[in-house]
């Protein structure tokens, strides 16, 4: 059954700048407007709400006024090869297509067991605790894109990576009688979006495209690199202690990019108050 | 209430008439009745006429070399390569524009062109291939890129002179050619049935396997 | 044989093999599980054409270029536009979640409405626009009956130039009321430092771009200052390629904010001392000889010690700095290190191109005018203006003025009487409109001294920081009228409303986003058609115009908005600029390189159909001719010490003492220092013990704090240490919280002598000791469930002091204290 | 007025007292059905159950009943399978609470999932790959296999008897009932072992993963051999409950010293295993995920006492007691040492699943603590009333004990 990815045509994978991102949400906001993702009320539960693509908040622990904050924009790590997620599932709902190296998600085959979310280590599944809130004569239901089926209550859902936008390019491609995309013709909606382009998507796979370049540089890391879950979501970071927060390491087991960034690290801040 | 000792005998020479009319009575069920409860019957607003329409003695301009180019010429691909399914009012009407003089004699269009031209309204048309909202469908990777006829999945709706009645899984909400009218699911044409499993079968048939993936046909 | 038990038993076994052996079963199971997978409540979006409208985004005065995706009529998506100078590609999270208030109808008005509730409880009755017309029409004619057109006030919170702003200022002076006002905002601080430095009318613009330092004075870059989208593309062009960071940004502000900490450096002064920072590193620059001497010998008035034509000495700006401001003496003030005040005027002084910028958070609050001018001397220093990557000089944007209005008798009565918030007079000389002393005014005065008031664009009630002031005004005012196309507080209090479209379904023009380096016209369309019974209120002016009097409508002879639209476009086309965009080489690139725009029409006509399609025009060329004859003050040089200022002051002294005077104009210091940028330290009554902190509200990106209230979608990006359920929360730093034996989220009563909030607190080391920050956006009691009674509003409790030359409201300094609940 | 009902030869109390006694069960059911009716009416919304707590209190409960109703199939192995005679006197009671742990557990997971009504999905869409899936056909198959079981011992009630196809059905039942007991111990090693797997398999959880053999991690085994270890022990306890409660000596002590002394002897081994699956987790898959022992143990009120308890308190400490037979023969030592032995597997289901859901695994993630709501309670709670109805009904009508008339000879 393991079919490995390289033998699969495009990898595509993303990459995010933590120096150019500003933390402004934009990701998000596109992201959920982008997906039909559910909207409530009260979105203050953050465990409960959904959010395909996740802002974390973190800081580098010093005190006022030497305390430095950075962030982490979250999607779905389309962990490769055998994400903790897809083999867990008992109703064949999540899948991974070798040929994009994107993990699927089907809202009409998922029970809700939430097996997957508890197998995830990076809280990218969100569960439908409620039903969508569209109430009768408010008119929300107006803005819901056509091209990503809403959710019912009681299933598991996740960023897809837009899979929507690369079907429209490829429906583009074939009216202009192309079998082939072009970098850029496919990407998500918080690449899309990010004002800082902070954030780059393409295929990893493909040498030309940026992302495989910047996935090289001695900057480029990703979350929790030692359970082996290879994830498809590259960052880019100059500062060690941003990069240091990614994984979990043993004492001294954390190398440092030194000479580089070493100049673009140091940070400093003027004593006041 | 019998003793089974001496009720076995008796019983026992009449009983296979009991099994054989339960085995019956069961299949009359399952093939007969079952359907006929399982389906309620809808007709379209009005009638439409395929074949008249691709009538080059009877009606000129629809133009195309293939027989999926003449869909085509209606069932048209936007800019974008997404497809327009049926034809709008507004893709009538640069034929039949004027509610005053009809181009034929026949009264569907007459019906045509005072119920939904003359009222600008659109025609609430029963569309017998619907599919789920999950599901996502590309005409233009199919019959464009993959070369298939429409008649592959439509079979010869543009041979009908008369639409067809509309049928509803009352289960499902969905039309009965998605399972195929054939309660069994068996099929003797590519065209006989629109489940994932046909789906798959062609592409898998084709040599695309990996066009199978989940998100390909699902959104 | 009858129906015994086993025969009974054979008849079920015979149908259950019949049953198996029939389609039923599993055509069954196919079907129910097709059933399970069917919820008719959940919503099944249609499909059909996709289309894609450009326009131009109008939530702020950004002015970004969006690309709305339409399938058939239906808005879907909002993106942002790469073939657009502004914001190439992204934009901010507001703009990407408009469609939330084009479609959610229970925040919008769907036609005129008349109250019939109490104020402020939004009980309304829908009236047909033919009434509600006549009803305005009638009110103002009847009060230019009377002879008393002053008593029609109006407040505006369309951008600064607009075509609408015109249109409404237009309103009042043709009906003969000198009351127009306009809610505050950045702008107004720069347009007074600029004309009382250079004498100069035109907008302030930074060449962010291409600059290679940029020294921030609590401008808020990451928070939403300018347009966004170009100043976060400009933010990512900084930080290019990770490794080596192309341009060092240095922020000062007391609070991490988004800025500061993304920043290469954070400088945490005290608030509101920018202005002794600046002079502070003017003093290094001058002392080290760092500053552009071909600039400040040529081109400036009153760096050194002069003697005036009466043979009365001067006191020049080096002496004085050299003399107030040493690192010590600001170090004391400020409270930061002298060595790194030395150290940060040098790395500025050093850089090739470095920019000081001033600002406030986002550019919907005033600023002070000492400070803002404090801070762009350093940028006269080093001479970095009119070069590339520095502060350009530009003419304001090339529109045609509107006819003159027809004067009748009335009209000359009416705008002969003094404003009611005093602007222009001799105490507040510079300022144009201050909307803080029409309210104290109103509130002061036992009779409301307006009788109608109109508000456009506007939500004063939510977003003045005027500690609730505005509505008590609003409640004396007899007759409010909203043009809002949103259930907001302010629309709540009106007596009318007559709803605008929302910026989704109108035209109506952006004019020079604030911090643009190159003039920019900006034109947005209308993407659907209007959903609801609302109507443009540039329309709605000129059908009002008609039903007042001749007199009044013979200042609209127009058909109808877009008239005025083209009627003003017309110098732009005199102007010749570019009406499309093409991505390969940005504005701001071509800028540098000065290289020519050709333009691709012929005729008005022609250039106003390409306007309308693209949604823009610009000239993204600009001279860098030198600094001759640049500037346009008396002396026609760049003056360290105003004669404006100084002229002003002896004017209004001329009519009661010198002293009184200053201290009307909130001026603490005398002499010559008057005229030039010094610190001011903010002067407060208030008792220290019984509120010994202060409390900042703060900005954010992703969360509306202006007029247009925040898409549900922005809740999702709010940390739940901001707002969790109902309770928002105030930022303070863990020492303070020691101080008062609090701890993380504890509930607490904020309270200022101008109220109490109720808050939760959330301890973070970004928060300076001493300050309680609370963020701006939340606490409002209008809007729908997603919006209402969640949090608070620090507008309700800010205490606000005068502004020292332009009176206007310095909101940072409300002192508080913190009581355990 | 129900004595027809009434086994022969034996005393049952008044219908009225019995009623009585039903009264609080029914209440439970009661609250429970309560609750599952909101669940499934308003959704999981009703729980405290969170994206981080995607399972909770119901899972716990699930896997401990499940534990614990091992004793079912182990005692049928023992008693028809090794042929240990003795324990044909409560083989009875065994199969009953079998059934109504995997019943209960079956129902609970039932309304535990988002769409209860495409629960069968499971099975029209099975991943092979899924420990999950073993789970759920195992135990669905093994529920069956229960009802099979179960069957006969109603059918023997005296009324039903009187009915000759029942009588005979019944017998029939019984002579191959072997078969069954063969099929439920294979049908349960094998969910009980994926009920582990399912945890070892989560490789990106650093607290539950574990290496293994071939596609089992060794949780697959600890599950099997912790689960034989404290069946036997609840199997006690339960029915020395009834015989506390009904006052009398229902089982000959024989068959209760052979169940504690091979529980005895399956904890101690299972606690040796357990002690080198730590053991290897600590020195394996811990640092290979950068992490340390302490990272799991220093957060919110999970600490190392949680390994303390499970393996000494609970574990070695019962062990001790059962394996020693003056101890067990001791009715104190013998109930506190089954007490203690099913406490300790309860512990270990929470551990697993509650702390393994509650440790942040990425640096930069927070601990969230969780609490059930009442809704949750109502439906764990339920089960156990559900318990004590199914064995005071069948303790009442049908002849569970063998031995009840002979041991409680019914005077005259």
């Amino acid at each position: 059954m393991k079919k490995g990815h390289d033998q699969g045509k495009h990898k595509y994978g993303m990459v995010i700048d933590l120096d150019k991102c500003t933390g402004c949400g934009t990701c998000m906001v596109a992201c959920a407007a982008e997906n039909n993702v559910s909207v409530r009320p009260d979105e203050s539960d953050k465990q409960r709400s959904i959010a395909w693509m996740l802002l974390y908040k973190i800081d580098n622990g010093k005190e006022f006024p030497d305390t430095e904050t950075s962030y982490f924009p979250r999607p779905c790590m389309h962990c490769d090869d055998n994400p903790p997620c897809v083999s867990v599932c008992p109703a064949t709902a999540t899948k991974i297509d070798y040929n994009t190296g994107i993990v699927s998600q089907i809202y009409t085959r998922c029970i809700g067991c939430r097996y997957c979310i508890a197998a995830c280590p990076y809280h990218a599944r969100t569960f439908n605790w409620w039903d969508g809130y569209f109430p009768k004569g408010k008119g929300l239901d107006r803005y819901l894109s056509p091209e990503v089926s809403p959710r019912m209550r009681g299933v598991v859902e996740k960023c897809s990576f837009c899979h929507h936008r690369l079907m429209r390019a490829k429906d583009q491609a074939y009216a202009e009688g192309r079998k082939e995309l072009k970098e850029g013709e496919y990407i998500t909606a918080c690449a899309e979006a990010c004002p800082a382009q902070a954030i780059s998507f393409g295929d990893l796979n493909n040498p030309g495209h940026k992302v495989s370049r910047l996935s090289k540089s001695p900057f480029a890391f990703r979350i929790l690199e030692k359970l082996g879950t290879n994830p498809k979501v590259y960052y880019l970071s100059t500062k060690d202690w941003v990069r240091k927060m990614a994984d979990n390491y043993l004492p001294g087991e954390f190398k440092p990019v030194s000479k580089a960034s070493a100049s673009a690290d140091k940070k400093t801040t003027l004593q006041g108050g | 209430m019998t003793h089974p000792a001496n009720s076995s005998k008796k019983t026992s020479k009449g009983g296979w008439i009991f099994l054989l009319s339960g085995f019956v009575l069961a299949l009359i069920v399952g093939w007969v009745i079952f359907p006929m409860v399982l389906y309620s019957k809808q007709s379209q607003p009005m009638n439409f006429n395929h074949l008249l329409h691709l009538d080059p003695e009877k009606v000129y301009g629809i133009e195309g070399d293939t027989r999926a180019e003449q869909c085509l010429y209606c069932h048209a691909f936007y800019e974008d390569g997404t497809f327009a399914g049926i034809p709008k009012v507004e893709k009538c009407i640069e034929c039949h524009d004027d509610p005053e003089n009809p181009l034929g004699e026949l009264p569907e269009e007459m019906e045509f062109l005072v119920k939904y031209v003359a009222e600008e309204k659109e025609i609430p048309w029963l569309v017998y291939s619907e599919q789920p909202d999950c599901v996502y469908f590309s005409h233009i990777a199919h019959v464009k890129m993959g070369k298939l006829d429409c008649q592959t999945c439509h079979g010869d709706h543009d041979k009908t002179e008369k639409l067809p009645v509309y049928q509803e899984n009352r289960l499902t909400g969905y039309s009965i050619l998605i399972w195929g009218k054939n309660i069994a699911g068996y099929k003797k044409n590519t065209w006989d049935r629109m489940k994932m499993d046909d789906c798959a079968e062609c592409h898998t048939k084709k040599g695309h396997e990996e066009n199978n993936a989940c998100f390909v046909c699902h959104k | 044989m009858e129906l015994s038990r086993r025969n009974f038993i054979k008849f079920v076994a015979g149908g259950a093999a019949g049953t198996a052996l029939s389609p039923l079963p599993w055509k069954l199971t196919d079907d129910i599980a097709i059933w399970t997978q069917n919820w008719p409540w959940v919503p099944d979006p249609s499909t059909g054409e996709f289309t894609n409208v450009n326009s131009v985004c109008n939530l702020c005065p950004g002015g970004c270029g969006i690309s709305v995706r339409k399938v058939d009529t239906r808005a879907v998506k909002i993106d942002g536009r790469t073939d657009y100078p502004v914001n190439p590609g992204g934009i901010c999270p507001l703009g990407m979640g408009g469609l939330q208030l084009l479609y959610n109808k229970t925040i919008r008005y769907p036609g005129p409405m008349r109250r019939i509730g109490p104020k402020g409880k939004g009980e309304f009755v829908m009236i047909t626009w033919d009434e509600a017309l006549d009803i305005l029409a009638k009110r103002i004619s009847n009060l230019r009956k009377k002879g008393m057109p002053e008593a029609v006030a109006a407040v505006d919170g369309n951008q600064r130039m607009s075509t609408m702003s015109v249109m409404v200022e237009r309103l009042l002076t043709s009906v003969g009321s000198p009351n127009y006002v306009t809610t505050p905002s950045i702008d107004d601080t720069y347009l007074i430092s600029n004309l009382l430095l250079q004498g100069t009318d035109g907008p302030m613009s930074y060449d962010l771009e291409n600059a290679d330092y940029v020294l921030s004075f609590g401008c808020g870059l990451l928070e939403g200052w300018g347009a966004p989208g170009r100043v976060m593309n400009a933010w990512g062009l900084w930080h290019d390629s990770a490794g080596k960071t192309r341009a060092k940004i240095v922020q000062v502000e007391s609070r991490a904010s988004n800025t500061a900490s993304k920043a290469d450096r954070w400088v945490a002064s005290r608030p509101g001392t920018d202005a002794a920072l600046a002079l502070g590193l003017a003093h290094v620059i001058i002392k080290n000889g760092l500053y552009n001497s071909r600039f400040i010998n040529n081109f400036s008035f009153g760096f050194e010690n002069w003697t005036s034509a009466d043979g009365k000495d001067h006191v020049g700006f080096k002496s004085m700095v050299l003399d107030k401001y040493s690192p010590d003496q600001v170090a004391k003030i400020t409270g930061l290190n002298p060595e790194d005040i030395v150290s940060l005027a040098k790395d500025f002084a050093r850089a090739k191109a470095p920019i000081a910028i001033y600002g406030k958070g986002k550019d919907d609050l005033d600023g002070g005018v000492y400070e803002c001018m404090a801070v762009h001397i350093l940028n006269a220093l080093v001479g970095n203006i009119n070069k590339p990557g520095g502060v350009l000089i530009n003419d304001p944007l090339p529109l045609s003025r509107l006819p003159e209005i027809k004067q009748d008798a009335i009209f000359k009565q009416g705008l002969g009487k003094p404003r009611i918030d005093q602007a222009g007079s001799l105490q507040y000389p510079f300022a144009g409109s201050l909307i803080n002393n029409l309210t104290n005014k109103i509130i002061k005065s036992p009779k409301s001294p307006v009788d109608t008031i109109l508000i456009f664009s506007a939500n004063p009630v939510y977003t003045l920081p005027d500690g609730g002031a505005f509505k008590e005004a609003l409640e004396k005012i007899p007759f409010v009228i909203s043009f809002s196309p949103f259930r907001d507080e302010t629309s709540y209090m009106a007596d009318l409303v007559l709803p605008d479209h929302t910026y989704l379904e109108k035209m109506v023009d952006v004019v020079w986003p604030t911090g643009l380096q190159y003039p920019f016209y900006g034109l947005s369309k209308p993407v659907v058609e209007p959903l609801y019974n609302t109507r443009n209120s540039g329309d709605v002016i000129i059908e009002l115009s008609k039903r007042i009097d001749s007199t009044v409508q013979s200042a609209f002879p127009w058909e109808n908005f877009e008239g005025v639209l083209k009627a003003r476009a017309k110098g732009l086309f005199k102007a010749g600029g570019l009406v499309t965009y093409d991505n390969m080489n940005p504005a701001w690139e071509r800028k540098k390189y000065g290289n020519g725009s050709k333009h691709n029409y012929t005729s008005f006509e022609e250039m106003w159909t390409k306007i309308k399609a693209g949604g823009l025009w610009y000239q993204p060329v600009h001279g860098f001719d030198g600094w001759e004859g640049l500037f346009k003050t008396p002396d026609r040089k760049f003056e360290f010490f105003s004669k404006r200022v100084q002229l002003a002051v002896d004017e209004y002294a001329g009519k009661t003492t010198y002293k009184t005077a200053l201290k009307n104009m909130g001026i603490t210091v005398t002499g010559d220092q008057v005229c030039m940028p010094h610190y001011e330290a903010v002067s407060s009554d208030v008792n220290m013990s019984a509120y010994p902190l202060r409390m900042m509200p703060y900005e954010m990106i992703n969360l509306a704090s202006g007029w247009i209230p925040s898409p549900p979608f922005l809740y999702k990006t709010i940390f739940d240490n901001q707002l969790k359920g109902d309770l928002s929360f105030a930022a303070v730093n863990p020492k303070t919280a020691t101080e008062y034996g609090l701890k993380q989220g504890d509930r607490v009563i904020i309270k200022s002598p101008a109220g109490e909030v109720e808050a939760g607190l959330s301890l973070s080391d970004g928060a300076m000791p001493g300050i309680v920050y609370l963020p701006l956006g939340f606490g409002h009691t209008a809007y729908d469930e997603f919006l209402r009674g969640k949090g608070v509003n620090p507008n309700e409790i800010i205490d606000a002091e005068k502004d020292p030359l332009s009176g206007h409201s310095v909101w940072w300094n409300t002192h508080v204290n913190l009581v355990r609940i | 007025m129900d004595s027809v009902l009434i086994p022969a030869g034996v005393k049952r109390c008044s219908l009225k007292l019995f009623l009585l006694w039903t009264l609080p069960w029914l209440g439970l059911l009661a609250w429970g059905a309560l609750s599952a009716f909101l669940c499934l009416w308003k959704g999981l919304n009703q729980t405290n159950m969170t994206n981080y707590f995607a399972f909770a209190v119901w899972i716990v409960f699930d896997l401990s009943v499940i534990a614990l109703g091992a004793g079912a199939f182990f005692t049928g192995f023992l008693t028809y399978i090794i042929g240990k005679k003795e324990l044909k006197d409560i083989i009875n009671i065994a199969v009953i609470i079998g059934f109504i742990c995997y019943s209960g557990a079956v129902a609970m997971l039932g309304i535990d999932i988002g769409q209860p009504i495409r629960g069968w999905f499971i099975f029209w869409h099975a991943n092979v790959h899924s420990m999950l899936t073993e789970v759920s056909f195992c135990i669905t198959c093994y529920l069956v296999v229960l009802i099979i079981e179960y069957v006969p011992i109603i059918l023997a009630n005296r009324k039903l008897d009187e009915v000759p196809d029942f009588h005979l059905f019944g017998n029939n039942l019984h002579r191959i009932m072997a078969v069954f007991a063969a099929t439920g111990v294979f049908l349960s090693f094998f969910h009980q072992g994926s009920l582990g797997g399912m945890y070892g398999v989560m490789y990106a959880r650093p607290f539950a993963f574990r290496e293994g053999f071939y596609v089992w991690p060794w949780t697959f085994f600890l599950f099997i051999l912790s689960a034989i270890a404290s069946g036997p022990s609840f199997l006690i306890l339960c029915t020395k409950l009834v015989q506390g409660i009904t006052r009398k000596k229902l089982v000959p002590e024989k068959a209760f010293q052979t169940l504690a002394k091979i529980s005895g002897w399956l904890l101690a081994s299972y606690m040796i295993l357990k002690i080198a699956d730590t053991l290897g987790w600590i020195y394996g898959v811990i640092p290979k995920a950068g992490m340390t022992f302490m990272d799991f143990f220093s957060e919110g009120p999970y600490g190392v006492w949680l390994l303390i308890c499970e393996i000494i308190i609970f574990g070695i400490i019962p062990a001790v007691i059962l394996l020693i037979p003056k101890a067990r023969q001791h009715q104190g030592w013998l109930i506190t040492g089954c007490l203690m032995n099913c406490t300790g597997i309860v512990l270990n289901r929470f551990v697993l699943t509650i702390v393994t859901l509650a440790i942040p695994v990425m640096p930069f993630d927070k601990f969230v603590s969780y609490l059930p709501t009442w809704q949750e309670w109502g439906i764990s709670l339920a089960l156990i009333g559900f318990g004590v109805l199914v064995v005071s009904l069948s303790y009442r009508y049908l002849p569970v004990f063998p031995k009840e008339a002979e041991l409680n000879p019914v005077a005259e």
